[in-house]
């Protein structure tokens, strides 16, 4: 088990090289090879920014060389400054990154407590009214466009109805509240964006929950379960939850990159002030390093969340736990 | 004697990977050291438990694996003819590309092929002959063995190496089975590799028998010798935990 | 037959057709533009369906235009993703060993990564087109279908079918050709008909975020995106486009999931 | 001599077949009665409507199977559970699947027991150890999971769970042919021992004539869904009157065999 999961966590090293090489290529894709085409894109780059970007870059050297350069500062966490303002990067980051966190933790906690249970009983219970209202609901929050699903939102309860905020996340009123107040107001911020961000998870994970616990239910030892006269009750929490449970997690684990991904559209329509509209932002300003920090922080989290749905799984596994393949 | 198959000494070692990446310390000997010899028109009876690296062996003689060490001289064309009909035939082939196949990849012409494969499903008893353009999953399990062994003798190989040929068939079809295989051996002076699990159906195939456990043959002698005279421990404990009738 | 697939079928063969013969069916030039006031964010109405914008086009005839260029997205971006998906996939569960091992690694890198930042980066950097789009969603998403490939490639390689034609000779451009492809296919059908939808989505996230199809071209995206300014007012310009989206991303995906019914062994009747 | 387990006029029909026509029998306390068939002959289907495990699609049953005098199908949900592992229990043929992979066996053992038994879990630690005991396991098995077991084990284990609760009728759905034949071996000489001491009946369902031989008091032959045979061994091994009755015993080749063929059915 301590073998599984050192291997697991030396993973995440080559991972991240390979990635960022690839965000890497791509910036040199950018049209011109020199850095004066780059800044001539935005005029708002200042002289001191482009001695930097120059000393970040080594622009005179060869790709590779380059690369090398990048990750040698990577390791110290030095991901240099931004070309628009001059800030480094990694303070940029950090000053964003909790309003994300706050946000994806909030929906992938309530993707998970909603859709399992909807998977479960809809399998368990399968053809039943409960089941096909939600195989319509599934099909639908499947093919929403959620960015076209958080407009209706706004139009509805922000608009139309005013009961909720549509934008940010702490205004500047909330310096003046006591702390039940500023809470109750950051979860009325909360609300939209949580509703917009885990709608299509939420679908797809209820879905695939309840094909896992059919699947489950067809194998042979819930036969045997049955056939040794247990209760339902206790064939479904002690037989069939923690087999579908596996691949439960490990399409956890997988749909963190689509949730991650979400982050950029939704954190720029809702104005939230975090990692992911830094990173739009930062590609619409051709902001290279800051481009590069967040690309790398944004698989860096993901690949520790897929890690921690692997150490779930070898946890309900005991072929893992234990070892001793036959 | 004219050995037509002669095998000395074959080992063949599988590294045990474990659940994620990078091999564990030791491997499975699934064949470790194994020689026999099989001569013209004889059928060696190859019996074992699961593990014991029978199947193995089919794949290292048939040459579908490359033996770690050790020699092999085989003289003549080999064929093959699996345990389960169901996944031995591609399912969306039609009956006479599957038997045909072969003979296309050797470049024969189109009317001959037809008219092979006909003969050949004639003499496997097949019993319609319109068969022909329909798919595996049309026939019966024992009629799927049947295009198996058409398909392992149309290009009249000389020796044919029997993977478990009837164990998952039911014990009425798997008689007509191993009747036809002893009919064809005769008429077409075929050479028998027979592997099973089976000791009664192997000393009813068979004019050699080996003995395998763990990768290695404990025991090889004639039929009468194995069956009536066992030496080895391990045999006789197989023999007696046969149920009788 | 499936009445899922038949369903998805229908629209999706009712969407293409009126993309193809688009001059027939828009009454209205998409492009043609009437400023005065009375004409502009006109309600839905009979001359027209689904109103007008805010430069007095009408947008029935733009959605209808714009289908030509969010369906094409998603089939060239699929085809793309699945030429590459097959191909990776097959090599590297055919042949296994090293290559494998390279592929793989690869194709983790792909699913760890949130795409969607990549496919915003390659955009902005290269300028966004139609063509982009396409070549750049078809070149982040062929991982999935890689790896469905490899695992039926894995798993068939193994059959004794593909043995015995092994024993027999058969080269190995036949054995991939005849012997297993055909035989890996029904879950990559299933695949791919999903991530058309996929496509169309992503393509409209684009279209949202300023990065997909520039004016005055249209897809559905890029026509919601214009309307969202006006979004208190005239609600018919981001709902209808919003629709048009859902209704073809579900068709495809009722189908792809009525393939999977008919295919999956494992959820036919067992014997 | 009373019937324990009585089946009338049973039939059961899937998806639009008939998988069971019209079945008899009748199991008497103590005995062991064998059901013989081939594929697709209903024989495990026989085993499951005796349990009603049969699967919901569209399994339309008429006949009745008395269970001391009362018909199954009569049973309320609760009367079921009761019934199923505790009086009348059973043995799949595939301990490979047959077991929860991720519960240790000593649970899947104990859960059985406290499913039926009202006793202290000091009590029900002490039956496992009985019944590790018992199918010659050593008592630390009990922290394994099936990973672990060898396919020989595995039956063992599912042995002491549809022991577990001493019920009176033991089904055994073909109980050895995923295993190797020495194995096979061990496992029947097991059951039989058991079954000596204890006095229950034991329905035993096989496709291998050999088997019956060795195990059966009375035998039934199934073919397409029918009884066609049925009788004590003795008489069905010596004289069978149905021609695929001899057939399937003939067909088989045996030790010493001095046939050049084997005689095949049309």
């Amino acid at each position: 088990m301590k073998r599984y999961i050192a291997k697991r966590l030396l993973l995440i090293i080559p991972m991240l090289i390979g990635i960022s090489f690839i965000m890497f290529t791509v910036m040199h894709l950018a049209p011109g090879d020199t850095a004066s085409i780059k800044y001539g894109m935005n005029p708002e780059v200042s002289g001191s920014a482009r001695a930097n970007f120059d000393k970040m870059y080594d622009l005179d050297k060869p790709v590779l060389v380059q690369y090398g350069l990048w990750v040698k500062r990577l390791i110290s966490l030095d991901f240099g400054s931004s070309l628009i303002d001059d800030q480094a990067v990694m303070a940029k980051i950090t000053s964003r990154l909790p309003a994300t966190l706050l946000l994806q933790i909030i929906s992938l906690f309530i993707i998970f407590l909603i859709a399992v249970p909807i998977g479960v009983i809809s399998a368990v219970k399968r053809n039943s009214f409960f089941d096909r209202i939600m195989t319509i609901f599934v099909f639908i929050g499947y093919a929403t466009p959620s960015f076209w699903l958080a407009l209706l939102l706004i139009l509805f309860f922000g608009f139309k109805l005013g009961w909720l905020p549509i934008s940010g996340m702490s205004p500047w009123y909330t310096a003046y509240l006591d702390s039940f107040d500023r809470t109750k107001d950051l979860i009325a911020h909360l609300v939209l964006p949580v509703v917009a961000t885990a709608f299509g998870s939420l679908a797809a994970l209820s879905r695939y929950s309840r094909s896992s616990v059919i699947e489950v239910m067809n194998e042979n030892y819930v036969l045997t379960a049955r056939a040794k006269g247990l209760s339902s009750s206790r064939i479904v929490t002690a037989h069939i939850l923690k087999n579908a449970l596996l691949s439960i997690i490990t399409i956890m684990g997988l749909s963190l990159p689509a949730l991650i991904s979400g982050s950029f559209i939704f954190e720029t329509i809702f104005a939230w002030p975090g990692m992911g509209r830094l990173g739009y932002e930062a590609i619409m300003n051709y902001d290279y390093p800051v481009v590069m920090g967040v690309g790398v922080i944004a698989t860096f989290l993901t690949l520790i969340g897929i890690f921690l749905s692997d150490i779930a799984y070898a946890f309900v596994d005991p072929r893992i736990r234990v070892g001793g393949e036959k | 004697m004219n050995a037509i198959i002669e095998v000395t000494d074959i080992k063949k070692y599988f590294a045990k990977k474990s659940f994620f990446y990078g091999a564990e310390k030791m491997p499975v000997k699934a064949v470790d050291g194994v020689s026999f010899t099989i001569d013209k028109g004889k059928t060696f009876g190859l019996v074992g438990e699961s593990g014991s690296g029978k199947s193995t062996i089919a794949k290292l003689v048939t040459g579908i694996l490359v033996p770690d060490s050790g020699k092999m001289s085989i003289e003549g064309d080999i064929d093959i003819v699996f345990q389960d009909p169901f996944s031995s035939l591609n399912p969306r082939m039609t009956i006479r590309d599957i038997v045909g196949e072969s003979l296309f990849v050797k470049g024969v012409n189109r009317e001959e092929i037809e008219d092979k494969v006909v003969k050949i499903l004639h003499r496997v008893k097949m019993k319609n002959m319109e068969c022909l353009d329909k798919y595996p999953h049309q026939f019966s399990g024992g009629e799927r063995q049947r295009i198996a062994i058409a398909r392992a003798l149309v290009t009249q190989p000389d020796i044919v190496v029997l993977d478990e040929p009837v164990s998952s068939l039911d014990v009425s079809i798997q008689a007509g089975i191993l009747n036809l295989l002893k009919d064809l051996q005769e008429e077409l002076a075929l050479t028998y590799l027979f592997i099973s699990h089976d000791l009664r159906v192997v000393e009813f195939m068979s004019d050699v028998v080996g003995v395998m456990k763990s990768g290695k043959i404990v025991e090889i002698a004639s039929r009468q010798e194995i069956y009536s005279n066992p030496q080895n421990e391990y045999t006789r404990h197989l023999l007696s935990s046969i149920p009788k009738i | 037959m499936n009445k899922r697939i038949i369903f998805g079928i229908v629209i999706i063969f009712v969407m293409t057709l009126s993309a193809v013969l688009a001059p027939f069916v828009a009454r209205y030039d998409p492009l043609k533009m009437d400023l005065s006031e009375d004409a502009r964010l006109e309600k839905p109405s009979r001359e027209h369906f689904f109103g007008t914008d805010n430069l007095g086009r009408d947008v029935f005839s733009r959605m209808v235009y714009g289908a030509r260029i969010s369906l094409s997205v998603g089939f060239i971006a699929v085809f793309i993703s699945l030429g590459m998906g097959i191909f990776l996939g097959g090599i590297s569960g055919y042949y296994g060993g090293w290559i494998d091992s390279v592929i793989m690694r690869i194709v983790e890198i792909m699913y760890c990564f949130p795409t969607f930042f990549l496919i915003m980066m390659v955009i902005t950097f290269l300028g966004p087109s139609i063509v982009n789009v396409m070549i750049v969603i078809g070149l982040t998403s062929w991982a999935g279908i890689c790896r469905l490939v490899r695992a039926e490639f894995l798993s068939l390689r193994e059959r004794d079918f593909v043995q015995a034609a092994k024993v027999q000779g058969v080269s190995n451009f036949r054995i991939i050709f005849r012997h297993i492809l055909p035989n890996a296919m029904g879950p990559v059908y299933v695949s791919a008909t999903l991530s058309v939808g996929g496509a169309i989505l992503v393509e409209s996230a684009l279209s949202f975020l300023g990065l997909g199809i520039q004016i005055p071209e249209a897809s559905w995206g890029s026509i919601l995106t214009a309307g969202k300014v006006y979004i208190d007012y005239a609600w018919w310009l981001t709902l209808f486009p919003g629709l048009a989206i859902l209704i073809t991303v579900l068709s495809f995906n009722l189908m792809g999931e009525g393939l999977r019914e008919v295919l999956d062994p494992k959820l036919r009747e067992r014997k | 001599m009373e019937n324990i387990l009585k089946i009338k006029d049973l039939t059961v029909t899937i998806g639009g077949k008939e998988v069971l026509s019209d079945v008899d029998l009748t199991l008497l306390p103590g005995k062991i009665s064998a059901i013989v068939g081939e594929s697709g002959s209903g024989k495990t289907m026989m085993s499951l409507a005796i349990l009603d495990l049969l699967p919901d699609v569209a399994a339309r049953i008429s006949g009745e199977i008395l269970f001391r005098g009362k018909n199954i199908f009569d049973m309320d949900n609760k009367e079921k559970q009761n019934m199923r592992g505790n009086s009348i229990s059973m043995v799949f043929q595939e301990p490979f699947t047959a077991l929860n992979p991720v519960m240790r066996v000593g649970e899947q053992i104990t859960e059985t027991i406290a499913a039926h038994k009202i006793i202290s879990e000091e009590k029900i630690q002490g039956c496992l150890k009985g019944l590790l005991k018992m199918v010659k396991l050593s008592e630390d098995i009990a922290s394994c999971y099936p990973h672990e077991l060898s396919g020989g084990m595995r039956q063992r284990i599912m042995l002491a769970i549809a022991l577990s609760c001493d019920p009176e009728i033991l089904i055994l759905d073909e109980p050895t042919t995923a295993l190797d034949v020495s194995v096979q071996k061990e496992i029947l000489d097991l059951v039989m021992g058991i079954q000596k001491e204890r006095c229950f009946s034991i329905l035993f369902i096989t496709h291998d004539f050999s088997i019956v031989n060795m195990v059966a008091d009375e035998v039934h032959v199934m073919k397409n869904g029918r009884v066609i045979e049925k009788g004590a061994k003795e008489i069905i091994f010596k004289s069978p009157e149905n021609e695929y009755t001899r057939h399937l015993i003939d067909c088989i080749p045996k030790l010493g065999d001095e046939r050049e063929r084997l005689p095949e059915s049309e």
